[in-house]
Order: C-alpha cells, then structure tokens, then sequence
C-alpha cells in the first residue's frame, strides 16, 4: 500500500491506466482465452465487492466475516426497489447503496467498538441474523427460490437511453462504475482518512492518543464498504436477473475474504483486484479439470498464506524488486506484512 | 468414477475446441449466438448442470446417472438424427449463482443444445432465468417445489418430478381415515415446504381433519428434541412434515432415536431414494411419497434395474431410485423428440412435448403421464410407500402402498403458471 | 492558577487499588517530573490523566475546564498529548508520515476524500519542523520500523509534539537508552521545555534531577513527596526509598 | 403450563452439555494457542467417519479385510470407535499445528485464514473417501431408543450424550487445574516464557495443545454424529455454536463456555418449543445482548486476539 509519492497525489495512476485498458477491452479477447462473457460480468461486480471490502479488511485491518449478508441485501434492495417502487437504473442502484449502508450502519454501531477477533465473531453472528432473515422472510425475498424476474434495466440520461440485456453492454455498464469507484478510492486510500484506517490497523491506541475518535471512524468505514457492496449487489441482481440467498450465508462471507487476501488485499490497492480474478478463473480451469476443485483451491490457499501472505500483489512486487534496481527513497518498498 | 472422468476429459477437449473456434467466428463484442453452418455429423450437445457438491451433491450425483444413462443408450443404438450425442457437466453446487454462471457458460461457450438437472428449486429458477433469456430448452429433473410449474414456470423450462402439492395430496387423503382426525403440521420455513404445507392443509381440511398446530421449523435445525417433546404434549393422531434436505435427515435420525416413528403416524411428503439409501429399513418412517420404485411390480423395471448395475457397478447405490429416474426417463424423452421432430430447434421441440403423452408402460408407471400443456409440468403417477417390514433383500426398504392416478392429485399451484409466449422466447438452435 | 490540576483521583482494577488520592497540579511553562518506584502508579496515573482509563473518584481539570472522564481523543484535542513508555509507533508508515498523521492540519481534513496528504506541503513542511525538533531530519523518508532505538524514542516524541500540545505528557522516555542517548535526549528535552509546558514520568533521578523545574513522588497510590529537585534530594523518606535505591 | 415446560427445560440442560462439549476443542486452542480453529468443524466431521468406519452401518464401508473386526459384539467397536474417532482428528490436528507455525507472532487473522483454507481442504478429502451420501452412526442398544419419562418418551441417547458431555467437561477441568500438565498449559496460555522457565519445549507444548484440542473436536463430532446423521458438511453445524459458546462466555474462560453453552442449550430449547420460528436466530440474539453489555462475554478477559 506504499506507493511513491508521485502516485499517491495522483488522480490516474499507470496501474489504473492498465485496470482500464484491460478491462476495457475485456470483452473483446475474453471468449478468444476460452472463457465467457458472463464470467466477465461476475469478475467486474466481485472486484468492485471486493475493493469496498478491502478497505475495512487490508486497509483498517478488520476481519469482516459477514460481508456477504450486505451483497445480498444489495441484490434484495435493487429487485424490491424495480418491482415496488420505480423501475429506474439509477434509483434501484442508489436503492442498492442507500438500503444496504443502513444496515451496514445499524450493525457497524455494534462491531465500531470492536477489534481483531471479537470483531470477526460478531460480524460473523450479524451475518448469519442477516441471512437468517432472509431466508425466513419468504413474502419479501422469495427465500429459497430467490427473488425472480428482475430486469436489467437500460442507463438512462436524460432522453438517451442505452441497454443493459446483453452481457456486453451489462458488464460495460459495470465497467464504467468499476473506473469511478477505482478513481475515488485511489483518492480516499491517500487522503488523510485513507491514512487514518492504515493507522488503525497498526495501532489503534495511538490512533485515539493523536486526536481521532477511532470508533467513529471505524463505523463509517464499516458502513462504506457496506455501501459498496450494496452497489455489487445491485449489479449482480442484474447480471442474474434474481437475488437468491446463498450468497448471503457464511461460506460465501468466507469466500471474499479468501479472495482479497489471497490477491494481497493487506499490501496493495490492487489486491482484492488481483484476487478476483485468480478465484474465477482457478474456479473455471479448476472445475474444469477436477471435482474436487475446492481441495486445489484450499491447499493453494493454505500455501500462500504460510509462505506468502502478502499474496499475489506480494509476489509481484517481489518479482518487480529483483527486475528493476531499487531505487535510491525507499518509499517505495512492498511494506512488510506487520508481524 | 472413471466413467465421469473420462467425458470430463472429452469435455475438455472439445470445449478447449470450441474456444478457438468460437473466438474465430466471433462477429463482434455484441452478439452472443453464433450462427453455425447445419453440420449432420456434429454432435447434439447436452449441458448436465447437476450439483456434485452442496447439500443436495449425492442427488445431484444420483440424477446425472440417470441422464447420462439415456444417453448412453441413445449412442449405443447409433445416436440421435444418426448425430452423436455429447454431454458437458458442470457442478451447479446446490447454489443459484453457480447455476447461474454454469447456465451461462454451457449456452455461450459450450454452446449446448439443451440443459438437463436440479434438485434445488433456487437452482433450478437460476438456471431456468438464463435458459428462457437464450430459449435453450431446460429440463429440471427433480426439483418438487410446486413454484417451479407455477408461478416459476417458463417457456422453454419442463419439470419432470412430482411436486411438493402432488405429494400432500396423494398421502393426505388416504391418511385421514386410516390414522385419525387430530393433525399436527411441521414444515420447513421456506418456499418449499411453506407452499406443500398450504396445500397439505388444505386437503386436510377438506377431508375434516383437525389442525391441532401448525409449526415452522427453521431451514438449517439440527435439534429436532423440543418439537418432538411437543409433539407428545400435543398427543395428535398425524404428524404431516414438510421437511426437506439435511434437516429431513436429521428429523429422521432423532425421531426413530426417540422411538416415535411409529406412533403418532407421519406422514412425509416425498423421499429421495439417495438420502435414503444405505440408512435401513429404519431411514423409511412413516407414509411418503414417490414417483417410482425399483420393486414396482411392472414391466421393464427388472431390465432398468439390471442395466443400471451394469452400466453403475461401483457405484454405493446399487439399485436406481426416483432421483435416477427421473433423470433418465427426461432425457430418454428428449432424446425421443429430438428423433421425432428432426430438428434441435427449440420451438419445434417445445411445441412437440406441450401436451405430449407418455404411455404407462413406457414409463414404467401404473397410470400414463401427460405433460401439461399450461404448466409444463409432468403429470404423472404418484405412489404411497411405507418402511417394508419385510424385506426381500436389503435394497428393500419401501412397501407400496398405493398409486394415485395423475388426474386426482393435480397441483393448484400449476394453475398460477403463466408462460411466456411463444413469440416472446427467443429461438434457439446450436444447430 | 495551575494549567494541569488533578484532584483526589482514586483508580481501582478489581480488589487492587492503584491510586489512592492523588493530587497534583502542574504550571504552564514547566517541566514537571513524576517519580516512584515499580509498581507504585505512575504509569497508571498517566493513563488517567490522558483519558485512557476513568477515574473511579476525582477530577482532573486543564486550563479551568473538568475533562475528567473525556476520552483520549478529546483530550488531545484540548491540548494534551503523551508519548509511550513501550513505543507506540505506526510501524508501516514512514517517520514522515508518522508525524503529518499526527498534525491537527491534517485531521482537519480528514473528511475531505480528495484532499492528497502527499501533496499537502504545507503539512509536509510542518511535520519537517518537527522532526528538526527532535533531531530526525534526516530520516524523513525512512520507513519507522528501521529506526535505531534512540530514533524510535525521539519519534515517539516527535509524534507527541505533533498534535501541537500546550501540554505534553512524557512516559519514561530514557527507559532502554545508553548514557549517550540519555544525553542526547536531555537536549532534546530541555530544547522542548522552551516551547511546551512538560510533565514527564522518569525512572532516571538523576537525568530527571537535572532537567525537571518540579517533582513529585508518588508511592502506594499517593504523592508521598513534592518539590524542586533541591528540596527533594534533602527529603529523607524520598532518600530511603528512591535515591537510596538508585544510587 | 409449568408442567409443561419442565421438559423443556431439562432438554435444554440436555442440550446446553452438548453445546458446551461442540466448544470445549475450539475453547482450548482458542484459549491456549490464540489459535481460531476454523478447521474445527472439519475435525468434528472427521472424528465422526472415523467413527463410522469402526461402527460400519448397514451400507457401510466395503473394507473386507476388517470383517473380523466388524463380527465383534457393538459395545467394544463402540468404544474404540470413540477412540479412533478423536484419534484421526487428533493427528490431522497435529498436522495442521506444524503448517500453523508459520503464522506464529504474525496477526491471528493469518491462523485464522489458514485454518479456513483447512477446513475447505479437509472436508473435500473427506467428500473424496467417503462421497458426499449421509452415514448414521450406529449405537450399541444400551444407549439407543427411547424411555418413557412421565407421560413422555425421551431419547436414551441423548441422556447418555448429556452425561458423557458433562464427565468431558469435568475430566478437562481437572485436567488443567490439577495435573501439572494442565499448570504448563495454563502458563503457555498468559506467558511463554514462564514455560521455557519451566523446561518445557513449547514447540512440542503446542503440538499437544492443539492435538488435543482436535481430538476434543473429534470427540465431539463421534457423539453428536448419532443425533445429526454424518455427511462432509456436517461440521459447518458445529463449528458455528461452537463460535457462539465461546464469544459468550468470554475468550479463555472455561466456566464460561460451559455455562454460555448451558444458556445457550436452554434458550434454543424453549424458543424451539414456543416460538419454533425464532429457534435459530435466538441464539444470535442472546449473543448480541450479553455481548452489548458485556463486551468480553460472560467472563472473557483481554487477549492479545483483540489487537
């Protein structure tokens, strides 16, 4: 999460050139690598999932287990909000954010005070409260069977209105958002609250001794990342064109935590990023090759972090460092994983 | 096993194929489907989306036995329109969104044919959602929630198994003159058994049962002790449960610990044959249902069982059940249709099963089965069984007690299927 | 009047009480020392007058102002600040950033998304004063967890000093130091007194004997002794039980 | 009305002993080794197929060559199936201790992840062995079936589930606090240096804790195993109120997990009974009281997990 100066004062940086570059042009070669369309659309919405996440995981250092729930209540928000109340791509999505951020605001006043492993304890029992809810609340979730029919509704500006039906135009829809998001949070990342949650997550008592009132900024962090996730959920309604419940149960809160640290979500920005895309594709050459791809999965997992925790984005700087001559300020070392 | 490796590796190969191709071909960013030039001698490509892992992994297992049986057999006797048949199967994990990407993934990159498999009724609308956006018939094999041919219903999606509101209407009927007036309801707190539940009590009502209680149970309960201990507090004639998956197997063990199996009388809704198979004659308590037996008395059922055990030697279950059936009875009809209409496309293939008539012998059924033109859902014979007493061999868990003619136990729910149009589903042909 | 004043606080943890009856009052423009031995409350006493623990009695009062019971970050914010006995650093950031985190400027901003702190040269230069002040200057950019010993001391002043404090509690600052870096931070510490009222916990006498304008000996949870380190090096219960000690 | 809940509530003792022994493995290496064991589940399930294997139920296990073994009488493959059970558990645990070294002194999360990795890993060797079909254990006849209990029948089982749990508990009490084994393990727990000091290899200390902690979990999945069936997935349904007991009751607290598991046990009791609805949800909703008022649980004390 070090990045030379030159970059943290930066809007763009050359590695969000190259997120846009390839990304941007993903759904021109992604069929010609053997993959397809939709797997694109999925990878997009998790990498936005995933950086939300990642600023409370890498950067604040809090072990959400119960993420997954927030996903889900965005994917519930965005249909609710189709079929009751104004079938409008920007309303539902906002409907998406707004909704899921208050919940992610009303449990984040019960994990704000919170640290380390009574954090991940509580978010874990949120999360399951969250899904249990939802699994019980059949009128307004469709429980089991999932909430059907939602539409993928067109973007529209004014009297333009340009269509979201095909996978294509839904994942640039999402790629367009997936730039914003990656823009602003570069900019957060290296503002002073950006600065803040890092301290946080190295030391929290200090943090309080230098004047910041930590639960608060805990809270609102919290409640950020639960609004992002309100926004992937929304897009992943869309790209299923249902919400179901599964995605809200703790084996898939696991899952994004899998996915984010083994990408390096505690070392740099583009951790989570990185991450995503190793799950999906590992999942479909994986599962193409064995049944039991989870076995491959988890071992691989079990490797990275007894051998390298700072994941791929640590291995790839580690390769850059033996590549390139260091330069002569250390700013932009890797930081080392705190012991 | 070495079965299903081997067409995994031949899957492999030619999706690996069909990659390069496809990425050849491709017109643009925009458009998905692929126009193919009529090839005779390329194969007719079955995406299986049957779950392998997931609570529902060992039905999922159970039912893809059953499909790649038929088409095995199609093969064997020379293929289809004399095309190979080719299948693809990928792991849904009892989970929509995984249904969701598979679906995709079988019609824009393996370009598949038809789609085959579910157990879950989220999977299966998951799956279903795609297949009706692309118009790739879809076949769910197993999934009894009465929303899948009701108000879930779709166009190109047909439901092969007995619902949830066939089941409760086969066995409530029957059950209140043989075990009394005094019924105590016990379902699941989901779509499922909260839909099976109204329709159970609604029989029930109709036949002059009293309701002593009605309680929703948790998905995910693995302490039974306290309903049980109410249960006896409440002292009914009936206890009619609308419990399904690991929670069903859970109630089962701790029921028959407490030794309440056999008084008051319950009455389940339908058994899969692979969550029982192996516990026992034990695992069978009370009434239930089912939509084939391998001891039905009937023709053809001794051969299905003998070329099951020779195509599935090793396989733990040693004699097919429903789930297998199922299975093999859709995909043996598709296969059928497919021959008949000569053609793979989808409207002609739709329109051929819409009201189709399978004879009771063919399916190895006492009663013939239609598939309902409204609803697509097969209307089909619906047997009463028990826990046999006394076994013929240690495969022979059920007794039969009785059948249902399709006519008399017809699903409500079927009634809020409303199908999308036939201009409003997209044609569909691989070619 | 007194800048700092703390009255009859009383401090228990379960059946073990810590501060009986505290009572001290320091002046602005001072340095003042606190001293006792192990275990007598020191550390604990600070812990209660920068708002870490409650006090289960008493009150504490800066500047004619109760702030018994306000939380740290209140505190600060009305001008106290306390470095760390065991150090308390933000070891992944830069000693640079160490101090910008800790500037009143920059949590200003702090709801400001877009504000880049890297490009904030106003800070910049303001948290260079500061490592002047401390002698790091030039260890800006290196990163806090490579700093000597003597370097992370003087840093964890440094960030102490950053919050700009009228007041600046200081928690053994000598513990682990050789003899020069006791006398480098002697010089350090009176540069500091020029600037900052000071009130420092020191297990050193004589390093605190030389730099403190005031003592105050606390034991058993109460302030046995008070006085300028004259007055104290005469007071024969401060001679029995400390300096006999030490010496 | 007090009649009737008399039932209730003596199942929910019944229960809370077999919530409390789900915690006991996990409160150990969590108490002990700062260690959450996510891979708890994992080692339950595999305590019960291990279990399984020596008890071979109808349907069972196609291994001819220990059909002499199967043709001995229930109560003595009944009790080395308790043996063997917790013993595979035990030296996978073991196993895992030696990869979790590496995380040693890093922050817990790495522990934690890395046991998460474990129990995706373990379950899928276990779906590999023994597919993914249901298994019930069989019990010897002593213990099995139902007794009438007033105008009720009661599972015999579960009684004897309930008595087995509560000897656990106390035998690991005793244990720690009057062995000198359970004096080394206490100190591994607050101070490592005071087991060096000792002459302890904490190396192997921590081997043992954690092996032990394993076989406790394999312990508890061969006696759960007759009342919840046994499939891979099964240990998801340990590992989360073993989570709960231990939140509640406070980190490192012994008499606090049992008596969280205890409350725990009696409130899903009478909820299941009342209010069936709300059976599951309730025990998050005690957890989010107690813990609301009483941030380390019912007598949890500060623990270098929280940083």
């Amino acid at each position: 999460m070090d990045y030379p100066t030159k970059q943290t004062k930066a809007w763009v940086t050359p590695q969000i050139v190259v997120a846009i570059v390839l990304f941007g042009t993903m759904p021109l070669w992604i069929e010609a690598v053997g993959l397809y369309q939709y797997l694109g659309v999925e990878v997009i919405i998790w990498m936005i999932f995933a950086l939300g996440y990642n600023l409370l995981l890498g950067y604040t250092g809090l072990p959400s287990f119960g993420h997954g729930a927030f996903f889900g209540i965005g994917a519930y928000a965005y249909g609710l909000a189709q079929f009751e109340v104004w079938p409008n791509l920007w309303f539902c999505l906002a409907a998406a954010v707004v909704v899921t951020a208050a919940f992610g605001a009303a449990t984040a006043l019960f994990l704000s005070h919170r640290r380390g492993i009574y954090f991940a304890l509580m978010s874990i029992a949120f999360g399951q409260i969250f899904f249990f809810i939802a699994s019980k609340w059949t009128d307004v979730t469709g429980g089991e069977d999932g909430l059907l029919d939602i539409q993928r509704l067109p973007v529209e500006f004014g009297a333009m209105s340009l269509s979201t039906r095909s996978n294509v135009e839904l994942y640039y829809l999402c790629f367009a958002l997936f730039c914003v998001l990656v823009i602003l949070l570069w900019r957060l990342t290296n503002s002073p609250y950006g600065r803040v949650l890092r301290a946080i997550k190295q030391n929290e008592m200090r943090v309080s001794f230098i004047g910041y009132k930590v639960s608060v900024i805990k809270w609102s962090v919290f409640t950020l990342s639960t609004a992002i996730a309100g926004l992937a959920g929304g897009l992943f309604a869309m790209a299923q064109e249902g919400a179901y419940i599964n995605i809200m149960s703790l084996q898939w809160s696991g899952t994004i935590v899998l996915m984010v640290l083994i990408g390096g979500g505690f070392v740099s920005f583009w951790g989570p990023v990185l991450g995503v895309i190793l799950y999906f594709v590992a999942r479909d050459v994986l599962g193409a090759y064995t049944e039991a791809w989870l076995l491959w999965f988890g071992l691989m997992f079990m490797l990275l972090v007894m051998f390298k925790p700072e994941g791929l984005a640590g291995m790839w700087r580690d390769l850059l460092g033996t590549l390139v001559t260091r330069k002569a300020e250390p700013k932009g070392n890797p930081a080392k994983v705190e012991g | 096993m070495s079965r299903v490796k081997q067409s995994r590796r031949g899957f492999l190969k030619t999706a690996l194929g069909s990659g390069v191709a496809g990425g050849a071909a491709l017109f643009g960013p925009w458009k998905h489907n692929r126009v193919y030039a009529a090839a005779s001698d390329k194969p007719i490509k079955i995406g299986l989306t049957h779950d392998a892992s997931g609570q529902f992994a060992n039905s999922g297992q159970a039912e893809k036995r059953g499909t790649e049986m038929a088409i095995a057999e199609f093969n064997e006797k020379g293929g289809v329109l004399g095309r190979k048949i080719e299948s693809v199967w990928m792991d849904t994990e009892t989970n929509p969104q995984t249904g969701t990407r598979v679906a995709e993934r079988m019609i824009t990159r393996e370009n598949v044919h038809f789609l085959a498999g579910a157990i879950q009724s989220g999977t299966a609308n998951a799956i279903s959602q795609v297949a009706q956006k692309y118009g790739c018939v879809y076949f769910n094999t197993n999934s009894s929630s009465p929303t899948e041919s009701g108000k879930n219903c779709h166009r190109v999606k047909f439901v092969w198994d007995g619902s949830g509101e066939n089941f409760s209407l086969a066995a409530a009927r029957n059950a209140i003159s043989t075990f009394g007036k005094n019924w105590f309801l016990v379902y699941n707190d989901y779509v499922w058994g909260q839909n099976t539940n109204d329709a159970t009590k609604k029989v029930a009502a109709k036949f002059g049962a009293n309701i002593m209680d009605e309680v929703a149970i948790p998905v995910g309960t693995r302490d039974w002790s306290s309903v049980l201990l109410k249960i006896q507090q409440a002292k009914p004639d009936v206890v009619a449960a609308a419990v399904g998956g690991d929670d069903f197997k859970v109630m089962r063990q701790q029921v028959s610990d407490m030794g309440l199996d056999r008084k008051p009388a319950w009455i389940n809704n339908q058994q899969d044959w692979p969550d029982v198979f192996g516990l026992g004659a034990d695992a069978a308590f009370g009434v239930f249902g089912t939509t084939w037996y391998h001891y039905l008395d009937l023709p053809g059922v001794s051969d299905f069982v003998k070329a099951y055990q020779e195509r599935y030697p090793v396989t733990r279950i040693s004699v097919p059940g429903n789930v297998t059936y199922n299975g093999y009875i859709a995909m043996r009809e598709l296969l059928r249709v497919v021959e008949e209409v000569g053609s793979t496309d989808n409207m002609k293939i739709i329109k051929a099963l819409e009201g189709r008539t399978m004879s009771a012998a063919d399916r190895m059924q006492h009663f013939d089965a239609v598939i309902d033109p409204a609803s697509h859902h097969v209307q089909q014979t619906i047997y009463l069984a028990e826990g046999n007493a006394a076994p013929k061999d240690d495969t022979d868990y059920f007794k039969i007690l009785s059948w249902s003619d399709p006519d008399a136990i017809r699903a409500s729910a079927d009634d809020s299927c409303s199908l999308e149009s036939y201009e409003a589903t997209p044609s569909y042909d691989q070619g | 009047m007194a800048l700092f004043e703390a009255r009859h606080l009383h401090k228990r943890f379960g059946q073990q009480v810590v501060l009986e009856e505290i009572n001290l009052s320091f002046e602005e423009g001072r340095l003042s020392g606190i001293m006792g031995p192990n275990g007598a409350g020191k550390t604990t006493c600070f812990n209660v007058l920068t708002g870490r623990y409650k006090p289960d009695r008493g009150q504490v009062l800066f500047d004619g102002e109760d702030i018994t019971g306000s939380p740290p970050e209140k505190i600060v914010r009305r001008g106290i600040s306390r470095s760390f006995q065991i150090m308390n650093l933000f070891d992944e950031y830069t000693v640079l950033d160490n101090i910008v985190i800790a500037l009143p400027g920059i949590r200003k901003k702090l709801t400001n998304p877009m504000h880049a702190i890297d490009a904030d040269s106003e800070m910049q230069d303001r948290a260079m004063d500061i490592l002047d002040r401390v002698g790091l200057p030039g260890r800006a950019r290196t990163n806090s967890k490579s700093l000597s010993y003597g370097e992370r001391r003087a840093l964890e002043i440094g960030v102490a000093l950053a919050t700009e404090p009228r007041l600046l509690f200081v928690d053994e600052p000598t513990a682990g130091l050789g003899a020069d870096g006791t006398s480098r931070l002697a010089d350090l510490i009176q540069s500091l007194k020029e600037h900052t009222t000071i009130v420092m916990i020191e297990h050193d006498m004589q390093f605190l004997f030389d730099v403190a304008d005031k003592i105050s000996v606390i034991h058993w949870g109460q302030v046995i002794a008070e006085g300028t380190p004259d007055e104290l090096r005469a007071n024969p219960w401060v001679r029995r039980s400390n300096l006999g000690e030490l010496n | 009305m007090f009649y009737d809940l008399i039932p209730h509530l003596i199942n929910g003792v019944a229960l809370g002993l077999l919530f409390a022994l789900l915690a006991l493995g996990f409160m150990l290496i969590i108490g002990v080794m700062e260690v959450i064991n996510l891979a708890h589940g994992a080692l339950f399930t595999l305590g019960a197929y291990g279990a399984v294997v020596m008890m071979a139920p109808d349907g069972g296990f196609p291994y001819e060559f220990m059909q002499p073994y199967y043709d001995l009488p229930a109560i003595p493959r009944y009790v080395i199936a308790l043996i063997v059970g917790p013993l595979l558990a035990g030296v996978v645990g073991m196993g895992l201790e030696v990869c979790l070294r590496r995380t040693y002194g890093a922050d817990p999360l790495y522990g934690l992840l890395l046991t998460f990795g474990a129990a995706l890993v373990i379950e899928e060797v276990i779906r590999g062995i023994w597919g993914s079909s249901e298994y019930y254990l069989p019990t010897p006849k002593e213990i099995s079936g139902g007794f009438i209990f007033g105008d009720l029948i009661y599972s015999t089982y579960r009684i004897y589930a309930a008595i087995f749990a509560s000897v656990m508990i106390g035998m690991l009490w005793l244990f720690l606090n009057k062995t000198p084994y359970g004096a080394v393990i206490k100190a591994g727990a607050h101070d490592s240096e005071m087991v060096r000091a000792l002459g302890y290899n904490l190396k192997v200390l921590r081997l043992l804790v954690f092996g032990f902690g394993a076989a406790l979990a394999g312990v508890a999945g061969v006696i759960m195993a007759p009342i919840w069936g046994v499939r891979p997935v099964v240990g998801v349904d340990a590992v989360i109120p073993a989570f709960v007991v231990i939140v509640l009751g406070g980190v490192g607290s012994f008499w606090g997990a049992v008596s969280a598991g205890l409350m725990v046990g009696i409130v899903v009791a009478l909820t299941a009974a009342f209010l069936t609805d709300w059976s599951l949800l309730s025990m998050y909703l005690l957890l989010l009281l107690v813990v609301t008022f009483r941030s380390r649980g019912l007598a949890g004390k500060a623990s270098v997990l929280e940083a």
